[in-house]
């Protein structure tokens, strides 16, 4: 019989502490037993050293593919949002472009990169229209699936108030949708990392997906793995921003559910 | 206020169609309160969702003010069988759903909204959000959410289905004043024969599935009335008994039919 | 995924080997495919399977991992990844290009005719890639000031779009590519200044192997050179044949722009006695280019990267 | 008032196919006005005088692809269901592993494909482990998210009939989840056809990824465009697919919501 | 059978401590039906969900069989006060959930699950889902999934709240039927006085919020009993008019505390 949930600052802190102390070590242990060279898959003092050969090179990539992939991020959400807005309020419009969405969603990014490139030149903006290429699908699908799981009984509460189809959206099916969105933005917001990183690799003039190719014409795996351990770290800030933002604004939805 | 002439209503699913209502012809007059009686699954919910206008019907007509009812009207307020709150609104945000959506402001009706909640004996409970409530604490809250929006039309279902006796009559007598105050037509779903007599002026009793009209009974006890201490005790009796031999003269409900 | 050191066996059984391609399968990769096509490499006892390489470093390392026996790729790149120490176990076995084909290229009505008018301009090219890094050096010698060039990275297949879509004034990328930059600049000229007007010692691309093969298996690693020069032979002297044959093996493959690239390359392999041959002096000034570039550190000596008892003979 | 849902093959057939014209016309109409060339935006004719031009070979790289995403698929869903499980099984395992399952999702897939090429090959098995590697994570973050929805009562009744975890599991939490699953289902075949590219373009010898490379650096960019417009086909089939199977095991799913 | 002692359980919120139950006292015995009334949101529920071992309490001990209860057991069966049915699965498969979570042959129940489905008044719906139902139909649904169990202990939640008084009379007959034959220790929660003294052998009421036991009342009329027409029409207007006084002696319910 389940107690209240506790969570304890233990389990908070040491629990993943632990998994990634646990990580860390197999993988080291791998490279030292079998004896992996450094540039297939450098060990981890390897690619502290190259941290702290230029940290602050790789802090200011880092910041550009921060900027980056929040601007991309933002305008993601708001796209995303709108169009799983449209496309369920209009059962014609899904019928007519959902099928469009799944093709643009499918493109590979890596091709489309160059073509950015051309369009947009070689500064910052082909890498946030590839992250708004990247991140907005997740956030359409499951947008869409949140709004058209509204229970029976509420959507018809909202039809018998006469809620004018705004006040039904904004008021019952957002809100009951809410969770999913968080699906959406949790997905969303890792694709956005590496759509940045896709985007400058393509180009590769700033940001860390640009030190991963410049690392790589010389072989300084290192170097690569140093920038890679950085996109990890930011994916896991902003996916944790976006679960601690979900537990601050949805508390009824855990207290409903088992 | 209400007309329903020759409405039926069948539901067309994947495994067989299920007649719920056939053939209801049915007046409630303005102002007037029509309790309906029927066994479980007799199509009352139904019915009440034709009202509502959340269902058409299969065939018939049924009219509210005069006009054939295509959508839901404003104002016409349902509360339903279920409680149906929105689970991330506080107590009182949920009875001030109506008045949000009907565009009227909130500040004024949140005196109004309290009042009702201290008067189905949820003072305390405003801030609290709906899983924090027991059952008939929830339909309480949704019993105030129907009552907010002063509708011209009541459709209550089974409003008092999850209230303990005593609450039940104490929410009946208020329910009585509130129907002597502002008069709205009022139509009541119960499976209390006491409450429907307490209550009504008239009571249908619909036959088993599928839904029929079996009788209409007036009743004609003057107002206020109340449980068990009023003077027209054999009135009410008679009442009661009457409605509860119609309810027990049973055709057996029709075989569903699979497709 | 191995090569079985068994001489005596070549004739019974054929050796498999695996081979990389320079860049995906363009003009200067064809010969690989005549080979094949022609049975060359049957005819030398090996089976070669021919893998599309990338980049100079992913081809080091599919060497590295025993993935792949042979590669062919940029010399200057290789032997620059070696002198930094980064992966020192391949050897060269031939040069296909006896010149670096490095250039600068733009196009006409661009305002650049010489190394001078790159002053101020925007120059695209691969990130890290030798065509920046022995730019100073170049510089140094056309006698221009490299810092007041703007580099604009991209990946090398994106550098055609880049100069045509104007988003810079020239490329520096390899002149065998200009027929396709031509094409992608709807039909403009190129004009093309190699780096190899100033930097004459440097080598193109080169077929390489593991130093491991070139020291215990000697007699696989002539074989497949030689059957790789007959086909080098054959593709510049029947460039539009060499071409339809790497269509058929690999059909994204542009036959214009594989003749461009077999015919632009012609004089740079031919111009030494021999296809495919290495003068030891020459590398070492090669290599001691790179030193005083700044690119490698003292210390690589020109048999650590070549062997020159497989190298054909001048 | 809402009559009972009819989808009629009108709406099913000639919405989609209108909006397909219209976006292909929006296309062709921008290449002529705007007098692109066909090397930076090839017009639809282009694209289709490309196909026809080598049919065979492009339907031969088109099943290379699809082989290797759906082989990487199925074990990606395997994959995802499991942790999703494991997740939701032991709060202590999800507390010490997730971070780790979202630091391996953001690894740029562009930059781990040279590495798998290292280990495994120049063959189909890398491209596979991609596909595995870029799909599990939306079906893992779905179906934790459907796992952690199950409503409260539904939740009690199972532990009320005593019902051993795999009971909960598999009569109750996991059919509810379904639903959700299914999103991570259309968002992770979507991907694991972009995985197969990424991996094809690093690894350039079979599928349509080769074919964008190899007509990339051959400038044919047609050709490229020929093979992305099947590459979009293949993602529709695949995700329409998907929604069929939802439609045809959940129909309770759309009968409870409004 | 059942012994509370001193039993309390509080709700821990956001918005501050909800004390439910207070100091329960109270056993019941082997094959004893004890019936619970009280005001609704009094700690009707939340008792229950202490028996059936799915909330711990705050304070005090809870035996089942004289073991005390640390989490549900297989020889108890909860019927919700909400039908909790699983929307995926036909009428058929939710009453035999049970039946597969405890490991018994599925083909082996399914004749008495359909007895018990027709006994109820379900027949013809078998292949139904659980939202092609009306309300009381849910209601009978999960009803039947309790008894399909054959528990020792029975714990019901107001099991006939969303049903007609005749179907509710006819149930109430056969759940009597039911107990007379198998005996399950029975704990049942109503709201309706009436019912109490119809089936119960005891009936405990509790004050309002926080719930106390205010006094357990012995029904001492002998089975089988009737609504109305029995013989001992004036030992049940007692008892019913002895609870009704005891559920109208009014406590005000204690003051919500905010933390
Ligand atoms: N959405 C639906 N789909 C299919 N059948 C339905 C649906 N809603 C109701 N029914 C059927 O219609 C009949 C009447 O249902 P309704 O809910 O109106 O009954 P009711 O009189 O309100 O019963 P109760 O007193 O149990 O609430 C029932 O037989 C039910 O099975
Ligand atoms: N999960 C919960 N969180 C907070 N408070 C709760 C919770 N469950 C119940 N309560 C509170 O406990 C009290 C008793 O609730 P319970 O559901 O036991 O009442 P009940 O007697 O069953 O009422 P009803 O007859 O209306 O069903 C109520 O005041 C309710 O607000
Ligand atoms: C069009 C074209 N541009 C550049 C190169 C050469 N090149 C530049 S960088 C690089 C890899 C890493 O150094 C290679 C091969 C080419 N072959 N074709
Ligand atoms: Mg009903
Ligand atoms: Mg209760």
């Amino acid at each position: 019989m389940p107690e209240e949930r506790t969570s304890s600052r233990w389990q908070v802190v040491a629990l993943p502490a632990a998994g990634a102390t646990a990580a860390v070590g197999l993988w080291w242990g791998i490279t030292v037993i079998f004896g992996i060279r450094s540039f297939f898959l450098p060990a981890p003092p390897d690619i502290i050293a190259s941290f702290r050969a230029q940290p602050a090179y790789l802090l200011r990539e880092t910041w550009a593919t921060v900027s980056e992939t929040l601007l991309g991020f933002g305008i993601g959400v708001v796209a995303g949002l709108t169009i799983a807005m449209m496309l369920t309020a209009w059962r014609a419009v899904e019928r007519a472009t959902f099928p469009l969405l799944v093709a643009l969603n499918s493109i590979p990014k890596v091709a489309v990169a160059p073509l950015l490139v051309v369009w947009l030149g070689y500064g910052p903006k082909p890498k946030i229209v590839l992250v708004v290429l990247i991140c907005f699908f997740p956030i359409v699908v499951s947008t869409v699936a949140g709004l058209t799981s509204t229970p029976a009984d509420l959507g018809e509460l909202a039809r018998s108030l006469s809620a004018s189809w705004w006040q039904g959206y904004f008021k019952v099916r957002l809100p009951w949708a809410l969770p999913q969105v968080f699906v959406g933005l949790k997905l969303g917001v890792s694709l956005a990392v590496i759509g940045a990183v896709v985007a400058e690799i393509s180009s590769p003039n700033q940001g860390l997906g640009a030190v991963i190719v410049l690392s790589g014409s010389s072989l300084d795996t290192p170097l690569a793995f140093a920038a890679i351990v950085l996109l990890a770290l930011l994916s896991i800030v902003l996916f944790y921003l976006i679960v601690a933002l979900e537990r601050l604004l949805l508390p009824w939805a855990r207290a409903i559910s088992a | 206020m209400i007309e329903l002439a020759g409405v039926s209503r069948t539901f067309r699913t994947r495994s067989g169609d299920i007649e719920a209502l056939r053939g209801i012809d049915l007046t409630v007059a303005e102002g007037e309160f029509l309790a309906v009686i029927g066994r479980s699954g007799c199509g009352k919910s139904t019915l009440l969702r034709l009202l509502a206008g959340l269902l058409p019907p299969t065939d018939g007509t049924v009219l509210v003010g005069g006009t054939p009812v295509t959508r839901p009207r404003r104002d016409v307020a349902l509360m339903f069988q279920r409680p149906a709150l929105l689970p991330w609104r506080s107590v009182l945000a949920n009875v001030l759903l109506p008045v949000e959506m009907h565009g009227g402001k909130r500040a004024q009706h949140r005196e109004r909204a309290r009042q009702l909640l201290d008067a189905v004996g949820l003072a305390g409970f405003h801030k609290r959000l709906p899983h924090e409530l027991s059952g008939g604490m929830q339909q309480r809250v949704a019993l105030c959410r129907a009552l907010i929006q002063q509708p011209k039309v009541l459709l209550m279902d089974e409003p008092f289905s999850a209230l303990d006796a005593l609450t039940r009559e104490e929410l009946a007598g208020q329910l009585q004043q509130v129907h002597m105050d502002v008069r709205p037509t009022t139509v009541f779903v119960t499976h209390s024969i006491q409450e429907a007599v307490l209550l009504a002026d008239r009571v249908a009793v619909l036959s088993e599935r599928p839904g029929r009209v079996r009788h209409v009974l007036t009743v004609d006890i003057p107002r206020p009335r109340s449980f068990g201490r009023n003077a027209h005790l054999a009135d009410v009796a008679t009442c009661v008994a009457e409605l509860t031999d119609l309810l027990h003269d049973t055709d057996a409900p029709a075989p569903i039919r699979i497709t | 995924t191995s090569s079985k050191a068994e001489p005596a066996a070549a004739e019974k059984q054929a050796d498999k080997v695996t081979y990389l391609t320079a860049f995906g399968a363009v003009g200067r990769d064809a010969f690989a495919w005549v080979a094949q096509e022609k049975g060359y490499f049957k005819e030398a006892g090996l089976d070669v399977t021919i893998q599309l390489g990338a980049a100079t470093g992913e081809n080091l390392k599919g060497l590295a991992a025993g993935q792949a026996q042979f590669a062919n790729l940029d010399l200057i790149g290789a032997w620059i990844l070696a002198g930094k120490g980064d992966y020192k176990d391949f050897r060269t076995i031939a040069a296909i290009h006896q010149q670096s084909l490095v250039s600068i290229v733009t196009l006409e009505g661009s305002g650049i005719t010489s190394p001078k008018d790159l002053e101020g301009k925007k120059v695209g090219a691969a990130t890290g890639s030798v065509n920046q890094l022995l730019f100073p050096a170049y510089a140094k010698l056309a006698g221009i000031d490299a810092s007041k060039v703007q580099w604009v990275n991209a990946q090398p297949p994106q550098l055609p779009a880049l100069l045509a879509g104007g988003q810079v004034q020239a490329l520096s990328t390899f002149l065998i590519g200009s027929k396709g930059i031509e094409k992608a600049a709807g039909g403009k000229k190129a004009v093309i200044l190699p780096y190899s007007k100033y930097l004459g010692d440097l080598y193109g691309n080169g077929i390489i192997t593991t130093a491991k093969i070139a020291k215990e298996n000697p007699d696989l690693a002539r074989r497949f050179r030689d059957a790789s020069l007959k086909a080098v032979k054959y593709s510049i002297e029947h460039p539009d044949e060499a071409a339809q044959i790497l269509k058929k093996a690999q059909p994204a493959a542009d036959i214009t722009a594989a003749v461009g690239e077999i015919t632009l390359m012609t004089p740079y392999v031919s111009s030494g006695a021999a296809i495919g041959a290495m003068d030891q002096e020459r590398v070492a000034r090669a290599i001691a280019t790179l030193q005083a570039g700044g690119l490698i550190p003292a210390g690589l000596t020109p048999d650590a990267v070549v062997d020159f008892g497989l190298t054909p003979k001048a």
